[in-house]
């Protein structure tokens, strides 16, 4: 029956004989879009580089081309912001697919910062010693070469150089500028395929221990696209149950404030079975991008196989853009479906934030140790997540903020412990480093405990943040088990402290390499946001909260 | 606007540590004169503040307060009563002495890099522990309290983790390891206290929508802020617990023996003497401000543990067989004895209580001192490896004597004022309770003259045959101690006029009011 | 005139404190700061003394009151003196036998390099004893109490090289501080009974009557109990007294002093202080008969066995002090003897006991008196005035034993009931005793043949007399010993000068005084007289034989040391060792063991982290399939 | 016929596709089978927009064609260079990085 009613349908369109409507054009606010359009066409400028400018000043010319991007970019933000789309005029632009507000404008300018402290952590080549009189950064000579083999060695001596990360990394930016702010599930999906694609290469291209580096990016690959799939099925669902793409609309039918359903299309319109299945794929699509427990096997492999800045800068940026996307479609999508998710989600928070607090203790290696402290903070601010209250929404902007700066600055301190293989990641060789270099080694501890939010750091201040909101939003037991899983936390990150300050540094201990200035930048923004933050949070806590409001 | 003078008193000493920190590699020297200067200054700021506080004057005085995270409902207020101001002079006062006897505690052994400075490390953080205690005692918002009582764990880490007994371990790694242990011990069990304590802080908050303590406290007496009463016993709890953790009340008392074994005697006294009390103090101040019906209706179950510690503390002290361990468990018998006093909820008690905060802080400044200058000298921290040192070192052994002694509370020192108050306070109200702590006082002598016999009487061992007197500066720590243990010890008043109208205000808080005697006196 | 009570406790305060803190340069001329403050001291009780005779018997308290030392709520703690007579008749005591000691000290501890401080110590614990006995409130009283037990404490353990003498002195402060416990529970209750611990509204000063008897009887019992304790564990009564005799590891000036003339009677002071408590809880002042009773026979029977010369004198005082304790006990009819018994004993009791001394400063510091004998003819006036302080002792007629003595079981007779029959049989049972072992000592000490060889080193003994700083206190308190008792007596001077404070009776006796005297005297002849048989006839052995069961329990303290340390020393580290393991394993094994538990679920839990991407996606497509299940069962529940 | 029974048909296909993804070791036949799932998506989207009468899911399928094929460019990368440093493709070779 449903059927020859769709069969009508068509034949009636077919049937119809009245010329076809000129397609009017699409309306698009570039004003309001450019931080992406700058971001992705200094992309595009990256590649035509790699094209035509001479390999002797590529290098320069990427970082140049990128850093005033990514600058031009956040001041277009600010802009934005400055003049109100962020709370008055927020809207949405390009025909309904992004929304610029206050989230959105938020999450891009953290974005982009991290995005810009994570070029010069790409940029930094006085770590590695010179081969052949060519100054060297984190990554391979010519990525398709095999290490060690022939060609590879013949790409050093000609000191090639990978520049295609500045525009790789330039177009993962892009993306992530775009998914939080995607408006509808098409351009979210596209969205995240952009962020994602650009960033399993990145992880392939280390210069050191390159089958762990290229081992990482084939899982992180493999991975990825097996939950993009799941997303992509799960939209089709989401689009399946209510005809559309667009967030809005899918919000409406979600409340049952659309009206006019075809009762021939009642068999999949408004069908609940699809809407759960599909809710629940997409925001397990998103949860494997914030690397929340059941889904975070990936992080410690590719965390510690990835290039180490690249590391940092995909540990920062990608939660966040990430968690904006997850807070967009659960605040926007599906308000309505609170009492449906909301149990869910207490549950993957909680198992997040105890998983990763409990396995990190037993790690042995620095980065995968920052993995899993980083899969326990994702559960912390899945707890303000939960909240579902404009405070809550405000706590995680706030906490995504404090978290990505200190999570670069400390992938960057780990760039700079060095011995013969490389950067020596593994504990051990981290024992006594408070002797030898103690700036470096408070410099960590600063971000340790922020990591483990003590307080006057960053990190105590998003924490109380995200848990007053829980805590207000009825999730008392969460903020329980969130500080207990804390009080497991510190133990690991104060392992390390005890391990730098108050052990015997081994003789053949690693070296502390002296960075240039960039990664001193780096790592310099990540202690004062962390002080900042930590001490007078208030202006901040501020911008969160106007910019705590989406935009339907 | 006046001079914020409690600010400048935490200020000082925070700034100083900067500074100290700052002092390059060659000037070891200097830094120490620094710090000691700054602690001086500091001492100074304090006896300002006491001498401007009014006893009469209002429950809080001297008090600023500005807006800091109004988000949070956070404000930076800060206020002294007359509990807070004497733990404050009491922090300042003892400051001076652990500097001065810690004078060579770091100086550095091996050859780290030279950019590697214990000896600055060690001073500033002291001054960073002074600045966050004097704060904690100071700040009447439980957030602005709430951050300082859980940041000062840090540099009190670092001192208990980075500084042993020098002379006990020339790149001893078996010492090493225990020391570490020690401080991670010390710092996860403050942290857990402190975060379950960060749960009942939201929680808190999320009832009474603010953390200004008078505001909550004024909103609770005039019936606008109801509080369930299983709600107010869970805060409770949660704040209790982190306090009992640091005061430390049995069973949550196994970190002190570690930590103050492990750390040099100097920063064994800032644990017990300095930071335990804030733990306390913030019985005294926030549990039973905030939460007087919950206190009340936990008393029975507290009361219990703090007997508890009292026996338990003093029968291990006994047992043991390392001098810095005795002392630790002697003052977790303490602890129980002030936690005694705050919870029987009476004046007696609870001046007794505040004043015993201060006499145990300059008694066991005195004894561990002492025991600090004797382990220096001998290298051992066993009371086993002495003996006979009294006819080696006579002034060395009074010392120590009239250490124990006070420890032992006994009368004409000060110890035994607050000591005796609080048993009085105690046993009006709760007799049995009152007689079974008296046996602590059996106990403690027990404890102390053990102590006293093995090391100091007895034929002289040949390992201290050769072992220096007192010298100038250990006598310049140990002298002013004394002094004052004896002064406080007649002269207790200028204490208690202080102490006894705060601990009154506290008293109608919790609507209690003494037990009346049977037979009046005819006046 | 009131002012000069503060500085009765400011002369000797002084001394110590500059003794103690001098340093070496004072020790050529520390003894003399020392004894000139004492005596000092003395001068001004003797001028007080004169003051008050001149007054009416009525107004003869004085008070002066310094600061008000504790204030905290209603309680109240004020630092002020009371001296009415029966805290004069202490102060007397005290400066009078104090400043002898000091001189006699001086020469006693000639050859000692730490004599400073021993004057020192020695002047620490004049003013605490005034204090003591001066204070006009508990609390007060208190810390004098446990000033002297300081005091003993250092004086005691004096030669610490000697852990003998270092364990004696923890031994007797630790037993004190059972008494203390008392004390300080005695003035918890009065503070919540009464809501004062001073002496003028609780005990009544002259004029109107204290508050003390208006409480249920139930809590003055208690009160009076607890004083009690505080009162054994000073005065060395059962079951407190075990401290006395290790005490005598000090040197002798000071068991004269402390341990027989003035510290150990403070406990009789307390009970006679607290009369106005004591009267009205008769249950407890029975108690108190019982103690006393107990300990004199105990003290005696212990002082029959012991061959060390100052053991034994040390029981005699042990029951010489339970002749006390017993008085005290009797209420009205017997707190002035117990004072005037207190009194003599303090002259005959010092004096005996610097007569050992000086026997052992002519015998290279031997106390076996097994190694003496023939004493009499090397040292004649210690012989003479011991055996004055011996004759006083036993209570030979006229002399001051006799009378004080004599009156004490009188009034237990006085008692009446059977109790008074009892108590009195006690007493008398108690002087034979007393003349019995006295007279063993003085026999074994003086007469027979000389026993004494030379010591290790192998030098002789030169027994000869000692120096005259240390002759003339001896002969001074042979004065005392033997006119003091008829001074008080005749005429009953002492009731009448202690009635005002104590209260007197005259309780009628069912036997008659001259019965009792008589009966005594029958004893005491029978008592030297086997002592006499024992030690005078046959020659003493020098290594003591076996001997019967009783005596070699009494050697042992009838075991009541032994029963300590099994039950109370042994028990105690048990206890500790148990606990310190228990705190190792149960309270820390709990949090290390969670700690241990969580580390091994990590570790566990990262074996899923295998590596293998595929088990990664497993993981993946189970989370996805559980998180569509649940969301689904959501809306299905 | 009852445009329903294709949407079982792409759930069939999504299921093997994941199963394979599963069981496979080859790394490009796990490839495979991702893009399998991607198509089932499509095939999904497809149905749906035939069903709800608009034209919103088949242009979704186009896009969803040009993220594979984007897919396919990085992941055969990825792979080919992994199989060149290792002569293996197997997914279950590539496991130095655990626990």
């Amino acid at each position: 029956m449903s059927a020859s009613a769709v069969h009508s349908l068509w034949t009636t369109a077919a049937t119809a004989a009245e010329p076809i409507s000129k397609i009017d054009a699409p309306k698009i606010e570039y004003a309001q879009l450019s931080p992406t359009l700058i971001v992705i066409g200094a992309a595009v400028v990256g590649v035509l580089v790699e094209a035509f400018v001479p390999r002797k000043s590529r290098y320069y010319t990427q970082v140049f081309v990128a850093v005033v991007a990514l600058a031009a970019a956040f001041s277009a933000v600010v802009a934005l912001a400055a003049s109100g789309y962020g709370t008055t005029k927020a809207h949405i632009a390009a025909m309904g697919a992004i929304a610029v507000d206050g989230p959105a404008l938020f999450l891009q300018g953290t974005i982009l910062l991290a995005g810009i402290l994570g070029v010069f952590t790409f940029a930094e080549r006085r770590l590695d010693p010179e081969a052949h009189g060519n100054r060297v950064d984190a990554f391979a000579a010519q990525a398709s070469s095999v290490p060690g083999s022939d060609s590879e060695k013949a790409a050093v001596k000609a000191g090639f150089t990978t520049t295609e990360v500045f525009p790789l990394l330039l177009f993962a930016i892009s993306g992530m500028l775009v998914f939080p702010s995607a408006n509808d599930l098409l351009t979210l999906f596209v969205a995240l395929e952009v962020f994602s694609l650009p960033l399993y290469l990145l992880c392939a291209v280390a210069r050191r221990k390159r089958l762990m580096s290229q081992e990482a990016a084939v899982k992180y690959f493999l991975l990825g696209a097996f939950a993009s799939a799941f997303t992509l099925f799960g939209i089709a669902l989401l689009y399946g149950y209510a005809g559309s793409m667009s967030y809005a609309t899918i919000a409406h039918v979600v409340d049952g404030t659309v009206t006019n359903v075809d009762p021939a299309l009642a068999g999949t319109m408004g069908n609940d079975v699809l809407l759960l299945m599909g809710m629940a794929l997409v925001v397990m699509g998103l949860l494997f991008k914030v690397g929340a427990v059941p889904f975070h096997m990936w992080t410690p492999d590719v965390y510690q196989g990835a290039p180490t800045p690249v590391t940092g800068f995909m540990a920062a940026a990608t939660k966040v853009a990430a968690f904006g996307a997850l807070l967009r479609l659960l605040y926007v999508v599906l308000p309505g479906m609170r009492w449906d998710w909301r149990p869910v989600m207490w549950a993957v928070a909680i198992v997040t934030m105890l998983g990763g607090a409990i396995v990190a203790i037993t790690q042995t290696d620095i980065k995968r140790l920052l993995a899993y402290s980083s899969i326990a903070h994702a559960g912390f601010i899945l707890a303000g997540v939960i909240a579902t209250s404009p405070d809550g929404v405000s706590s995680v902007l706030f906490y995504l903020g404090a978290y990505s700066f200190v999570t670069i600055g400390a992938f960057a301190v780990v760039t700079l412990v060095r011995d013969a293989g490389g950067e020596a990641t593994h504990l051990s060789k981290w024992a006594g480093l408070g002797r030898r270099s103690p700036l470096v080694a408070a410099v960590f501890a600063v971000f340790l405990l922020a990591f483990a939010g003590i307080p006057l750091t960053s990190g105590f201040a998003g924490k109380f943040a995200v848990f007053r909101a829980a805590a207000e939003g009825g999730a008392g037991a969460l903020v329980v088990v969130g500080v207990i899983s804390s009080a497991i936390a510190a133990f690991f990150y104060i392992r390390v402290i005890v391990l730098m300050f108050f052990s015997e540094p081994k003789p053949e201990g690693p070296t502390v390499a002296v960075p240039s200035p960039l990664t001193m930048t780096a790592i310099a923004a990540g202690v004062v946001v962390t002080l900042v933050l930590g001490v007078a949070p208030q202006y901040f806590l501020n911008l969160a909260n106007q910019a705590g409001v989406f935009v339907r | 606007m006046s001079f914020p003078l409690l600010t400048a008193t935490a200020v000082l000493p925070a700034l100083g540590a900067i500074a100290t920190a700052a002092v390059p590699a060659a000037q070891r020297v200097a830094a120490k004169w620094l710090a000691l200067l700054v602690s001086l200054g500091t001492l100074a700021l304090a006896a300002v503040t006491l001498v401007r506080f009014d006893p009469d004057g209002a429950r809080y005085q001297l008090t600023e307060s500005h807006a800091w995270i109004p988000d949070f409902g956070v404000r930076y207020q800060l206020g002294v009563d007359g509990i807070g101001v004497a733990l404050v002079a009491l922090t300042a006062l003892l400051i001076p002495f652990v500097i001065l006897a810690g004078w060579h505690d770091a100086d550095p052994m091996e050859t780290g890099s030279r950019r590697w400075r214990p000896t600055q490390g060690f001073f500033a953080l002291i001054l960073a522990v002074e600045a966050m205690v004097i704060i904690s005692f100071e700040a009447t918002d439980v957030f602005l309290f709430y951050i300082f009582f859980e940041a000062m764990l840090i540099p009190m880490y670092f001192l208990i983790g980075g500084f042993g007994d020098r002379a006990h371990e020339h790149g001893d790694e078996a010492a090493a390891t225990q020391r570490s242990y020690a401080a991670v011990k010390f710092l996860l069990y403050n942290l857990v206290g402190g975060l379950i304590m960060l749960a009942a802080v939201i929680g808190l908050y999320v009832v009474a929508g603010s953390f200004s303590l008078q505001e909550i406290v004024h909103a609770r007496a005039d019936g606008s802020l109801h509080m369930a009463t299983s709600t107010e016993r869970w805060l409770f709890l949660g704040f209790f617990f982190a306090f009992a953790v640091k005061a430390p009340l049995w069973p949550l008392h196994t970190w002190l023996p570690n930590a103050m074994g492990e750390a040099t005697a100097p920063v064994a006294v800032l644990i017990t003497a300095v930071v335990d009390k804030v733990g306390t103090f913030a019985m005294l101040r926030f549990c039973l401000q905030l939460f007087p019906e919950a206190s009340k209706w936990a008393t029975p179950a507290i009361l219990v543990l703090a007997l508890i510690s009292i026996v338990y503390g003093a029968l291990l002290a006994v047992g043991q067989r390392d001098i810095k361990r005795l002392v630790a468990y002697a003052s977790i018998s303490h602890f129980g004895f002030i936690i005694l006093g705050i919870f029987a909820l009476t004046t007696q008690g609870q001046s007794g209580a505040t004043l015993y905060m201060v006499n145990h802080g300059i008694s066991t400044a005195a004894l561990m001192l002492v025991a600090g200058f004797l382990i220096s000298r001998r290298g051992s921290r066993l009371i086993a490896d002495y003996g006979g040192v009294q006819k080696v070192a006579p002034v060395l052994a009074g010392t120590f004597l009239i250490g124990s002694l006070a420890t032992l509370s006994l009368p004409g020192l000060a110890p035994f004022v607050s000591e005796f108050l609080v048993l009085v306070g105690t046993f009006t109200r709760y007799p049995v309770v009152g007689i079974i702590a008296t046996f602590g006082i059996v106990l403690a002598a027990l404890y102390t003259l053990v102590l006293y016999q093995r090391t100091m009487t007895g034929p002289v061992r040949a390992e201290v045959a050769e072992m220096p007197d007192l010298r100038v500066r250990e006598l310049l720590v140990v002298a002013p101690l004394i002094a004052l243990l004896i002064f406080l010890g007649v002269y207790p008043k200028p204490i208690t006029d202080i102490v006894n109208p705060a601990v009154k205000q506290t008293m109608s808080d919790v609507q209690k009011t003494d037990p009346q005697p049977e037979v009046e006196a005819a006046k | 005139m009131e002012n000069l009570i503060a500085l009765l406790i400011a002369a000797p305060l002084l001394g110590a404190a500059v003794l103690l803190c001098g340093g070496r340069r004072l020790d050529a001329v520390g003894q003399w700061i020392g004894t000139v403050l004492a005596a000092a001291s003395f001068v001004i009780a003797a001028v007080l003394f004169a003051d008050m005779l001149g007054k009416s018997p009525e107004d003869r308290t004085f008070t002066q009151h310094l600061f008000s030392w504790i204030a905290v709520g209603d309680f109240r703690a004020d630092v002020g003196f009371q001296l009415d007579q029966l805290s004069m008749t202490f102060v007397l005591l005290i400066t009078g036998v104090g400043s002898l000691i000091h001189v006699y000290s001086i020469g006693y501890m000639e050859h000692d390099e730490r004599r400073r401080r021993f004057f020192g110590y020695l002047n620490l614990f004049l003013a605490a004893m005034l204090l003591l006995v001066l204070a006009d409130n508990y609390l007060l009283l208190y810390v004098g109490w446990e000033g002297v037990g300081l005091a003993s404490y250092l004086l005691i353990g004096f030669w610490q090289h000697k852990p003998s003498a270092a364990t004696a002195a923890k031994k007797a402060f630790l037993v004190n501080r059972v008494g203390d416990m008392g004390l300080s529970i005695a003035i918890m209750l009065m503070f919540t009974t009464f809501g004062t611990f001073a002496f003028g509204p609780l005990l009544g000063t002259e004029g109107h009557s204290g508050i003390a008897g208006d409480a249920g009887e139930g809590k003055l019992t208690a009160i009076a109990l607890m004083l009690l304790l505080a009162a054994c564990g000073k005065s060395a009564q059962v079951p407190l007294q075990s401290w006395l005799g290790d005490a005598m590891e000090g040197p002798t000036p000071v068991s004269a002093l402390i341990h027989a003339a003035t510290m150990v009677t403070a406990g009789v002071y307390l009970i006679v202080r607290s009369a106005a408590v004591f009267n009205a809880a008769p249950d407890a002042q029975l108690v108190v008969t019982v103690v006393g009773g107990v300990t004199l026979l105990f003290g005696a029977i212990v002082g029959c066995a012991k061959d060390d010369i100052k053991k034994a004198l040390a029981g005699s005082t042990m029951s010489q002090i339970g002749y006390m304790v017993l008085a005290a006990g009797l209420g009205p009819i017997g707190y002035v003897f117990a004072i005037m018994h207190l009194v003599t004993h303090g002259f005959f009791k010092a004096g005996l006991f610097l007569g050992a001394g000086s026997v052992m400063h002519g015998m290279n510091d031997e106390v076996d008196m097994r190694k003496f004998g023939g004493l009499r003819k090397y040292m004649p006036v210690t012989f003479v005035t011991f055996g004055l302080g011996y004759l006083a002792i036993i209570g030979f007629p006229g002399l001051s034993g006799f009378f004080s003595k004599d009156k004490i079981i009188e009034a237990a007779f006085a008692k009446g009931g059977t109790e008074g029959w009892i108590l009195g049989g006690v007493a008398l049972l108690g002087a034979a005793i007393t003349a019995y072992y006295m007279t063993r000592v003085m026999i074994m000490t003086f007469f027979g043949e000389k026993r004494w060889q030379p010591d290790a080193e192998g030098h002789e003994p030169h027994p000869h007399e000692s120096p005259s700083s240390m002759t003339i206190p001896m002969i001074v308190l042979a004065f005392g010993s033997v006119f003091a008792g008829a001074f008080f007596s005749i005429g009953d001077r002492f009731v009448h000068w202690l009635e005002p404070v104590t209260g007197h009776s005259e309780g009628d006796s069912p036997v008659s005084a001259l019965t009792v005297t008589a009966a005594t005297m029958v004893l005491l002849v029978v008592g030297a007289g086997i002592a006499y048989l024992q030690y005078g006839r046959s020659s003493v052995p020098v290594t003591a034989p076996r001997g019967s069961l009783l005596t070699r329990a009494a050697r042992r303290d009838l075991y009541q040391d032994d029963f300590n340390h099994v039950v109370l020393v042994r028990g105690g580290e048990h206890l500790t060792r148990s606990l310190v393991y228990v705190d190792h394993t149960l309270v820390d094994g709990v949090v290390n063991g969670t700690a241990a538990s969580v580390g091994g679920l990590s570790g566990r839990l990262r074996k899923l982290q295998n590596g293998y991407a595929r088990s990664y996606a497993v993981s993946m497509f189970g989370g996805a399939a559980i998180l569509v299940a649940a969301t689904l069962l959501m809306r299905a529940v | 016929m009852n445009p329903v029974n294709y949407l079982y048909l792409s759930a069939l296909l999504f299921t093997i596709g994941a199963t394979g993804v599963l069981i496979r070791r080859n790394a490009i036949v796990v490839f495979m089978c991702i893009e399998l799932m991607l198509n089932a998506c499509n095939l999904a989207f497809v149905v749906f927009s035939r069903m709800h009468g608009n034209l919103d899911g088949q242009i979704i399928a186009f896009f969803t064609m040009v993220v594979a094929a984007a897919e396919v460019v990085v992941g055969l990368a990825i792979i080919v260079s992994l199989f060149r440093s290792r002569h293996s493709a197997s997914v279950d070779d590539a496991s130095l990085m655990k626990l």
